[in-house]
């Protein structure tokens, strides 16, 4: 016989009212700060990425509006060395980590330098097969284990990706192996147009968890105070050599899945209503303001000075020049093969191509 | 008869096949309320009901795993993979499962299942929805691999894809779907999933294409009309099985071919023709067998994409090439 | 907050002593003499197909020996009408379901006209690719809960194969969907070398099913009465809409993993000999022996028969002509393509070919 | 200097990698205490321990997932898949990460990583045992891919594909492993992952083979030699990225070729060889381009085994059809 426990983790109500016993954290205003700073940025970079692409100068993008509590509760609890596995919605976290607004802009513009991360240089780029990364996860804290480093491994992936079995392997072997990785469930409730209830019967997602002989555990995503708890002591647990453990953190997609899609044919504009009062930055403000540790003048000078720094990344990226054609070759190998050689020569021949499209579909 | 899209004509080849057979399902990731993130089964839901039209979770091997327990039990499944940069996952149970269930069994239990993909680049979308993986499935023995290059091919393929009695990967090229509108009769007629299309007949050579790679053989014909070179331009279509004698036949009499891919050169479909043409052609052809292709790299993100996808003028420039030979 | 609970069921002690109150199927001596003739029957084909490999007349070949009531248990409570998906260790299903001996002999003798069974028409064929089959699973049982019809799909597989992703995916989407599917592990402590605790970190195997939100069960795998007990009360869930479940059997491999295998590399001898005391048989013949059901004599009519019945198989099997070479192409399509015909008429012409190698390898 | 087998090559390869290089790991399923199904890491857990050989739960997705990782991080992980039968769920991996990660990211993550499987038919092995995939690998951007068909070559190869910076897919053709011994000096030289080995010398035609052929390839060039035709003999040994020159070389001499694939034709490597012969060789050309592959249908159970694999008769046939033309 076996028994589980999922247990959820909540510090602070949605309009701010502090539950039960705050943990320590809750009372290091600067720290908290920082996170709801984090936030800000966050919103803002995606904010102008949605406007760019809206205007026909940045591709596809994918928001992180209302999940900011996720990956900025889960970066800021990580420890420089450590490696962080996003997926494509995790900015919060990427910026937090020192990949700056101008790569990410890149990234997002089709040009690969945008992963070429002058900050974290041992972080995955994004990850846009679903789930995918999660081995790699797996993998990253398995040399970390070899070489007994203390460092983990965090990957982050959305409820979509539970159902992946990539996920349910890499879970696997990180519970068997006792690797220090923290794999992380944003869900935030859709899978572009798949609810969280068709996605899976688990009551939880936390519990996948289970099925690996992990921790598991659930969190108010919109709480980054709780998050980063979540997150801590999960990091801590890898650090330390208690082995792997998965955090569900339950948010909500407030923005369309990507800039290519129309939630409204999928869901009601009353759902998404209903979820703003959830949200992780009125959430964390209206604490902040309680406790006297955060004014209008605060707000909006915050508001001013990471507008003014996306506003500047974004005027970078668009004065950036692509790169060369060469480029497409440079990087297929650690030296290029005979066999591809001319292939390079041939296309950096001044033969004629079409110019490139203009950016439209998804 | 109305003048609609590549795209539209897939949704109305679904329609059709559903009306028409109630064995046929569709199912995959975001086919339901939102009508696939291309809208190619979009308003199936609303008209056949979520036992027909299945959102699925997002699992890729499964999705070609029910497909093929399904097909086993007599339904006539159509899934949806969302992009081909998606669609690796499914391989196992295709290359085991999908394409020899039926000579495993010695006919006893077979997978009438068609497994839809957009394919290919040229749409500016993010990383890993530009693929072109058919050359990967064209080597799968028990599978038919088809890609239609127009509405009425997309049509009649498609429909004939369903109605097959063995599996079919249908890959769909994304940047045919809105480039342009031909008149479709819905009138429930398949198309050979055997057979190449002559677009066009020539003397001098023979364009040789398939997916998005159509438009631009079409376009280099035409560039090449005007330099007095008359092209005759083979839409392959069905990859597998090989329609090889069309090809044959049409560079018999041209003595001269381009064959163009969009996917990376090495080991892509446009080897196996020319390996074709090199067996039962060779002592007809005038010049060496051209083909332009992607590049063995990855596909770049979309700013340089168009520098990796191959077009129009490269392949006018290649037929040029082989017309100085003799 | 979520708690699960994962149950273990077992009805005889390994001498045979029943335990606590026995279910119903403990008193129906007719049917438990059943249950023995076929585990019976099983272990005769297993030893005479390792007989027939170890004199090059059989291909590799996966002995089930001493894990006879998981196959028997499970089919046992199937309904003609449900279908079974093997994975290559079930020959002890398959016989109940009327798969005939000489077909198995064929298709590990490496000829695919074993697997055109006459019996269950709508079996499917072994799985060899590990845990590939549970999808299929799956896709079966969403057939059958479209038609409405009050049928079941019943997959089975190793301990190993519950790494697999594709297992983890089919248990999600079953769960998530109610599919009438029962999934099975047949949990013999051993993926060829890899010991079951170096598999998972999971207590349990039947846990897999918390993360799909699906009852599992663990019985004990020798107890054929267990092992019944547990199928039918899963099918019966399945058949009346209930959904989907897991079963963990928990048994042992007494034999090496197949013919091409040489166990003693990577497990004690002794570890083999202190569970063969545990192996199903002894166990329900101690039981009927107990109730007066079942003598010497008995068991030797039974041996005999049984012998008899395996042998003209083998004789049967070894007495049946190869198919002819057009079998090659004729099952690829339902129609030949044109494509294919020329290869078929090369394939025919008086090619010379080398004559087929001796059976060695695995 | 000792007289070893394919298998044990193989095997000596892995602990001279793991010697000299402490990043060096081995994984995969049974590849610990067990050493391998086939034996290829027998002996390296007992030598280098629990840490640098690890036996994986049974994922194949999951064990390319991990090298990644672990490649990522600075470490040379060597996995095995047990069968090539059973690497198709990590062909994800390898297409859109492995052979991705340093193009996406611009060098800054790199993936040296070698996933070895055996590979090919011929040895009688059940279902799925016997797959032949390379041209699927072969037509992926940024990987490698090698088949070495020799004691020697294997040990070389290995060892190269071991150091090199970059994935490398590498198959070992099951039939060869025990087939025949050759001297092999452990003397940790590796070989170029990006030449043709030209086996044997000849003027008539060109043999070209890989993995499980060459043995076929050269029993046809001694039955050819009988009939008075001289044919040299070429082992690709690395699919990926090709060695066109070597081969355009040759069949320029002979002007004649066969090429020799154990997997389906249509979609196989072969095809790309004859393209590339059909693009820069077709003037030397004398005869048609002579492919002898296994055919396009699922190879069949053991029992009939023989008569799908392409052998030594059929190539020399082939050649033979080959001589009758100028
Ligand atoms: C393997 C794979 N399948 C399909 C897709 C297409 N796709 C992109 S995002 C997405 C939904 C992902 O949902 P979830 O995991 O919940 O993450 P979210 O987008 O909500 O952050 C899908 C189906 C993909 N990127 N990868
Ligand atoms: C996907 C896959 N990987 C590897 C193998 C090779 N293989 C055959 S059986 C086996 C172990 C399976 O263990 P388990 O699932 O416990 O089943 P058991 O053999 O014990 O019945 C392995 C690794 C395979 N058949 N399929
Ligand atoms: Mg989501
Ligand atoms: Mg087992």
């Amino acid at each position: 016989m076996a028994h589980f426990d999922i247990g959820y983790r909540r510090c602070l109500a949605p309009d701010g009212r502090p539950l039960e016993a705050l943990p320590d954290l809750a009372h290091d205003a600067e720290t908290l700060i920082g996170l709801y700073r984090a936030m800000v940025r966050t919103r803002t970079f995606d904010a102008k990425a949605v406007a760019l692409q809206r205007t026909g100068r940045l591709g596809t993008f994918a928001s992180s509006l209302g999940q900011e509590a996720v990956p900025v509760g889960i970066a800021s609890a990580m420890c420089a060395e450590d490696v962080l596995l996003p997926s494509y919605r995790e900015h919060g976290a990427q910026l937090w980590r020192g990949v700056t607004p101008l790569e990410l802009f890149l990234y997002w513009g089709g040009d690969e330098r945008g992963s070429d991360f002058s900050g974290p240089r041992q972080d995955f780029p994004c990850c846009v097969p679903v789930g995918s990364h999660a081995p790699h996860a797996a993998g990253v804290a398995l040399a970390f284990k070899l070489r007994r480093e203390r460092r983990v491994a965090v990957a982050i992936f959305g409820d979509g990706a539970t159902s992946k079995g990539d996920v349910a392997e890499a879970l696997n072997i990180a519970g068997v192996w006792q690797l220090p990785a923290v794999f992380v469930v944003t869900n935030n409730q859709w899978a572009i147009s798949v609810p969280r209830r068709r996605q899976s019967a688990a009551e939880t997602l936390a519990q996948k968890a289970v099925a690996a002989g992990i921790p598991g555990e659930q969190v108010d995503g919109n709480d980054v105070i709780a998050v980063r708890q979540a997150a801590a002591a999960a990091l801590e647990r890898a650090r330390t050599g208690g082995g792997a453990s998965l955090i569900e953190a339950v948010t909500y997609r407030l923005a369309d899945h990507t800039t290519a899609d129309d939630a409204s044919r999928y869901r009601d504009d009353a759902e998404v209503s209903r979820h703003w009062p959830e949200e992780p930055l009125i959430r964390l403000r209206a604490y902040l303001a309680k406790i006297g540790r955060w004014t209008k003048d605060d707000e909006e000078r915050l508001l001013a000075a990471t507008a003014a720094e996306i506003d500047a990344a974004a005027s970078a990226y668009l004065a950036t020049e692509p790169q060369p054609p060469e480029s497409m070759f440079d990087y297929t190998f650690a030296r290029l093969p005979t066999d591809l050689s001319g292939q390079r020569a041939q296309a950096l021949a001044p033969v004629p191509a079409t110019g490139p499209e203009p950016m439209t579909a998804r | 008869m109305v003048e609609i899209t590549l795209i539209q004509a897939v949704t109305l080849a679904l329609a059709r096949a559903m009306e028409e057979d109630p064995r046929v399902l569709v199912l995959g990731e975001d086919v339901g309320a939102d009508g696939g993130v291309f809208r190619a089964t979009d308003g199936l839901l609303a008209r056949f009901g979520a036992e027909r039209v299945l959102d699925t979770p997002l699992a890729e091997a499964a999705i070609a795993g029910l497909s093929i327990g399904l097909a086993a039990q007599g339904f006539r499944p159509v899934a949806e993979i969302q992009f081909t940069g998606f669609i690796y996952p499914a391989i196992d149970q295709l290359v085991n499962h999908a394409s020899r269930l039926r000579t495993r069994t010695r006919g006893r239990i077979t997978c009438p299942m068609v497994l839809r993909s957009p394919s290919g680049g040229g749409v500016h979308a993010p990383e890993h929805h530009s693929e072109s993986p058919e050359a990967m499935f064209a080597h799968i023995p028990g599978l038919r691999v088809v890609i239609p290059s127009s509405p009425r091919r997309a049509y009649g393929m498609l429909l004939a894809a369903i109605r097959d009695a063995d599996p079919v990967v249908f890959l769909e090229p994304t940047r045919l779907y809105r480039a342009s509108r031909e008149d479709v009769a819905d009138d429930g007629a398949g198309l050979p999933l055997d057979r190449c299309f002559v677009l066009r007949e020539g003397t001098d050579t023979t364009l040789i294409a398939w997916g998005g790679m159509v438009r631009e053989a079409l376009a280099a014909a035409d560039a090449l009309a005007q330099e007095g070179v008359s092209a005759a331009v083979i839409d392959v279509a069905t990859l597998k099985p090989l329609d090889a004698e069309t090809i044959v036949a049409s560079v018999g009499k041209t003595g001269r071919c381009v064959i163009a891919q969009e996917a990376p050169l090495t080991g892509g479909f446009a080897g196996e023709i020319a390996a074709r043409l090199a067996e039962r052609g060779l002592m007809t052809l005038l010049a060496p067998i051209e083909r332009v292709a992607g590049y063995d790299t990855v596909m770049p993100l979309p700013r340089l994409e168009h520098l990796y996808l191959p077009n129009a003028a490269r392949i006018a420039a290649a037929a040029l090439r082989a017309m100085a030979y003799a």
